[in-house]
């Protein structure tokens, strides 16, 4: 799943302070492409990419956008009881999937539909847990794509020992740990990179800083920018436009090489925005202005490769046009699938809690069966 | 007298608003409870109102929240915390369990700790895993907390009331599906005490035991059960730590019989101790064994799955009778 | 056969280093455990002879512990934990109960998490606070978690090996004041099942349930009884999640009465469990309700109390007087 | 408890990297009193005592370390059932116990036997916990001086809350939470930052860094200087020779000034080293070589400062004399308190578990009273 032609050097030693260093008031950050779609280069990251690859970017992030948004309808219509739109995040998303390798391995917090997409898991497999069918429903061992995790926070711990597993096994596989801004302050987090330094293991700690933790912005969760936390515990932070697709692509494949090659855990903050409400269930007119949703609207990740796309004449209608059919498809494939998704069977509930057994549950199933039998009967 | 009609959540709201306008000392806290209101809305227009000094937004930590506010307690305050979801409680559980629980009787009684921990509990609301969770067995074993749940209204806006003038951690357990169920408050009322449990339907039968989200599936399973000539009490315990056992005796003692109903996992759960104890205090009474129905040994299902989970009319007729039949 | 005369501690050291050999998955992890050989001295040398990234000592972070043990099990690994002592698995509790023991059921089975979590447990030592708890109840009520504490030498390796060998989290509770006890330990025998309890003494009279340093004192208190000519029979538990009331029934359908016995605080503890379903099973077969000995529903006090505080010979038998009274 | 004149400037913009440049390997820490004895001068932080100021540091030291002495004979002589001596920190613990002011609070953890005595906290009263009669034995705003905390990490939030509520009051206290390396990797710390940051609280974050936690060298916390870790957090950390008893107070009260003017959070490491055992119970034989403990005696704090009083000629044999004869005093109201040192009553087990009342407690508390009279009925 790696656009492998991606040039983008290992950090040198210098690169330990990309973006650390501040530009009228915000810190620098990690860009190689403009909102205008112009390309810029950087001292310590660079790539170049083939124009099959750039369309490809270009591709996996309209049918990741459509995807969610056929998503949020179906939420709207019914079908879904939930749904956490990744409407903004395309680009810090597809760029970092697109950075890793077959054998690197994933954990994804509840947002991540586009870094599914980038490793292969069918979208629609993605659904089942937000039309409450299930808690998680694909092999994470298929993809290498852990299932989602919903309590803040935890799957930075498992990424972390994954890491070292992998450190154990001899492996030149790295992991990626995705989180958010609001993640940032749990424990777990923290214990994470305590751990992941400690043992230099192969781990990239990707945050999505969207500026949002629902209704909180990052100001309450952090006073300095997020990727200077890795500083205080001995490794490298950089901070990258999160809606940058190449210099996303470019700074998590240098940090996903950085540590196959053993030089230990980095943390990615992908500087990005939600635009769209927390979840289905949020209302963000409770706490956040019209405005800046606009103003994030101009540094749209899509509509900033198309522009590169267009001006560059890397693709034309055709391709544009090929793609709009493609999304329609998929869009309804999402569709049928969906409302076609059955319910799981009653006692699917006994299931799953133990691997070897337990008592219990057998006699709570035993129990259950009778106690559904005895309607069976009253019927007769 | 001064009665609204007011929905649970309201009445929460109503309540928290009481206690910050009386008490300068009451503080709100946790994540999304300012400009937001909560995710149920239960704080809402209360950082309008009180600032953002009173009503504070935190980080996104469950550890940090409850130990800031154990430090808020020390420091004279009365923190009233929100857990968003009863399945987030846990990164919180050790400054809960070895700190909040065990400070007072630590300093043998010197300092107190003053604090409200509010954690929306429970399941029948379509969500996805970790938000339908009712965890209450695990803070009543721990000795130094107090456990409550109100099931309507009224005892929603008076226990809370209570637990923020309780010298002692209070964990109140609020009944989410039922948040926009209606009642009558009376704020000017004289309360009851807060862990006395009241007989909510009289029966001579049977006694159907609950608290929180329960109390309104009894009553409907009484009313069912009314209608087949079988006369149910119904209590509604309001206080899982303690528990009023000797409520649940009285009316044992005249019904003979006994049902136990809570969402969570039977095993270990609460209708463990209810019968336990209850069969010791009344073994000569007893003409059955105390019967209980609740979620299985299994976590929490997807919620196209709850419905089999959950404890619902069915399953506690289905128990009544099995106890009838004794 | 190769049987040797084992003290507990030394039994688990055994059961690890045999799976340190024997399966190169195998991991020792916890704060301590390499040089130092853990607090107890339960993993000592295996560092020196499996190396550091077999027998891993971590930061002092619990959460971090269990957390990346959950992911080493994620890559194939099966790490076996070390929580110093019961009171600080609590900072790991949201990882235990979130993570570990749900995430097979997430997967629908499709990942699975052998990860064994040993806690030093209960009182009796003399220690500070935090260092003489029993927090077992608090792991049962949570599915997807197996929980069991041997209370000899041969069951400390056998089930051991066992809880390595199981494809699920368990938490191992080791009985630390029975630490230096001595039994044989036959290394080349067949293992009964895991979670089936075991009657370490015929009896007719009464039931005494127990596990873990309990056992001792109930086989003690059986002794006692014997002299006044009441036969009581003594069971171990051995497991707690799941409990096999199969035996329990058995049991108490011959003696009709039943005493459950722990260290844990009673309310909320496993004998309300026992209690319930027993009584449940046994309706008709008990002369007597299901008594239960424990701790009380405070924190674990000072040690200078704790001989006060502990179920105890004097305890058991005037629970089983109470019981054979009826 | 203040040394009042000590002259602390408070801290320069330019401090905020005090002691961030590295000198060969080793990071550079504020020291002003060389393990000669030797005064020296720091740019950021400077301090003028008059010798009776000087003397009385001497003095604390000299008393807590018989105290602590003291309290492991007892313990050996099974007096106490544990004891967590503070061999090797007392500079770290006097000097910043000196620092703070009569309405500061202090959140110690378990082995800040000198902080105590700081705050005039009898020190007999800190061995009931340890003998096992009680859990803490004093009364925490008598001295405002919290209990013992043993759950690592712990007392870091509560210091942060209590700040917050200082500030909240508009109070220009501070407070202090002293923690171990060990702590540092406790989520609970890291959380502490995070709301310490966020709400700018009054609060001083302590390391003492006696580079082990039990057998555990800080490489298995951090590999880097744990002052470092308060940058990615956004507040200003500084690494001060634990051993020196006149930088650790001049460091100290600059931070407790900083944070009572508003300027928020502070993270001090005072670099010390455990002398001794963890506790009692350990045996650091197993795990680390004499030569390490011999190196550091040769920085001891009391030495250094004695070295110092004598060099400068301020301080006579009468003082040192009248100092033993204190010690003797001392160590001999400690012995004769613990030996007399009653155990609790039975009844209080069930008594301070609830402030309002329990029915539960009632009930067991009238069981435990009619099973003990049923002995003296059996007796009569
Ligand atoms: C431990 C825990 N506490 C609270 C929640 C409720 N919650 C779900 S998402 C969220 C905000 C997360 O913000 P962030 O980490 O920035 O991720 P984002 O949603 O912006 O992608 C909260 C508070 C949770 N899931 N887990
Ligand atoms: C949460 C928790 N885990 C484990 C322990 C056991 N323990 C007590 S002290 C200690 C080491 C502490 O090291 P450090 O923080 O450096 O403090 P020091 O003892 O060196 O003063 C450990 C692991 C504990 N008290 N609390
Ligand atoms: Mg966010
Ligand atoms: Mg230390």
């Amino acid at each position: 799943m790696t656009v492998d032609s991606t040039a983008a050097r290992k950090p040198r030693r210098s690169s330990k302070r990309a973006g650390a260093k501040k530009a009228a008031g915000e810190p620098e950050l990690v860009q190689l492409l403009t909102p205008e779609g112009e390309r810029v280069e950087h001292p310590d990251y660079s790539i170049d990419l083939s124009p099959e690859e750039l369309r490809g970017l270009y591709r996996d992030m309209v049918l990741t956008r459509r995807f969610d948004g056929e998503a949020t309808t179906l939420q709207r219509q019914g079908e879904l009881g939930l749904w956490a739109s990744l409407l903004g995040q395309e680009a810090a998303q597809i760029g970092s999937g697109r950075a890793t390798r077959d054998d690197d391995y994933v954990f994804p917090t509840y947002r991540e539909h586009g870094v599914a997409w980038c490793r292969g898991v069918d979208p629609t497999n993605l659904l089942g847990m937000f039309r409450g069918v299930n808690h998680g429903g694909w092999d994470p061992n298929e993809n290498n794509f852990h299932l989602y995790t919903i309590v803040i926070g935890s799957q930075a711990l498992h990424a972390t020992g994954y890491a070292m597993g992998v450190a154990k096994d001899g492996a030149d596989s790295a992991v990626i740990a995705y989180f958010g801004d609001g993640a940032s302050s749990q424990g777990d987090v923290a214990e994470a990179f305590t751990f992941a330094a400690v043992y230099n293991a192969p781990v990239v700690f990707f945050c999505q800083n969207n500026q949002w933790a629902i209704s909180e912005p990052t100001e309450r969760q952090t006073r300095v920018p997020l990727y200077q936390r890795a500083q205080g515990y001995g490794f490298p932070g950089v901070r990258v436009d999160g809606n940058d697709v190449l210099a996303v692509l470019a700074v998590t494949k240098a940090a996903l090489d950085r540590a196959r090659t053993g030089e230990g855990p980095m943390l990615i903050e992908a500087f990005t925005y939600r635009m769209g409400a927390h979840t289905t269930s949020d209302d963000p007119t409770r706490y956040r202005l019209d405005e800046e949703r606009e103003l994030w609207e101009a540094k749209d990740p899509i509509l900033r490769l198309r522009a590169h796309l267009e001006k560059q004449g890397l693709a034309d209608e055709a391709f544009f046009a090929a793609l709009e059919t493609e999304s329609d498809a998929l869009a309804k494939r999402v569709r049928d699938t969906v409302r076609t998704m059955p319910d799981p069977e009653d006692m699917a509930m006994f299931e799953h809690t133990y691997a070897d057994g337990h008592a219990l549950v057998d006699e709570e199933r035993a129990q259950f069966v009778a106690y559904q039998a005895s309607f069976a009967e009253e019927t007769n | 007298m001064s009665t609204q009609k007011l929905t649970i959540a309201k009445a929460i709201n109503a309540s928290l608003r009481t206690a910050l306008e009386t008490d300068p000392k009451v503080l709100v806290m946790g994540e999304d409870v300012g400009k937001l209101g909560g995710v149920f809305r239960v704080t809402d227009g209360l950082q309008k109102d009180f600032g953002e000094e009173r009503v504070i937004d935190t980080p996104l930590a469950e550890s940090g929240i409850v130990g800031t506010a154990i430090g808020m307690a020390l420091r004279g305050y009365r923190p009233v915390v929100e857990i968003q979801f009863d399945g987030f409680v846990f990164p919180a559980y050790d400054q809960i369990v070895t700190q909040l629980a065990k400070m007072h009787a630590r300093a043998l009684g010197k300092i107190k700790l003053p604090v409200v921990i509010r954690i929306p509990y429970g399941g029948a609301i379509g969500a996805v895993e970790h938000h339908s969770e009712s965890p209450e067995a695990l803070f009543a074993h721990v000795a130094g907390l107090k456990v409550i749940s109100p099931s309507n209204a009224a005892d929603a806006y008076w226990m809370m009331q209570q637990a923020i003038q309780s010298d002692d951690p209070v964990i109140y357990f609020e009944p989410k599906r039922r948040y926009h169920d209606r009642g009558d408050v009376d704020t000017t009322a004289i309360p009851g005490p807060l862990h006395a449990a009241r007989t909510v339907r009289e029966g001579t039968d049977l006694t159907l035991v609950a608290y929180g989200p329960m109390v309104k599936t009894c009553l409907e399973a009484a009313a069912a059960a009314a209608e087949e000539g079988k006369s149910l009490e119904v209590l509604d315990l309001r206080s899982v730590s303690p528990i009023d056992f000797d409520a649940i005796q009285r009316s044992v003692e005249k019904t003979r019989r006994l049902v136990v109903v809570h969402e969570a996992p039977v095993f270990f759960g609460s209708g463990a101790e209810i019968a336990a104890r209850i069969t010791e205090r009344c073994f000569y009474h007893l003409e059955a064994p105390v019967l209980r129905v609740g979620g299985y040994h299994a976590p929490y299902p997807p919620s196209r799955l709850e419905d089999e989970y959950l404890p619902g009319l069915d399953r506690v007729l289905d128990s009544v009778d099995r106890a009838l039949a004794y």
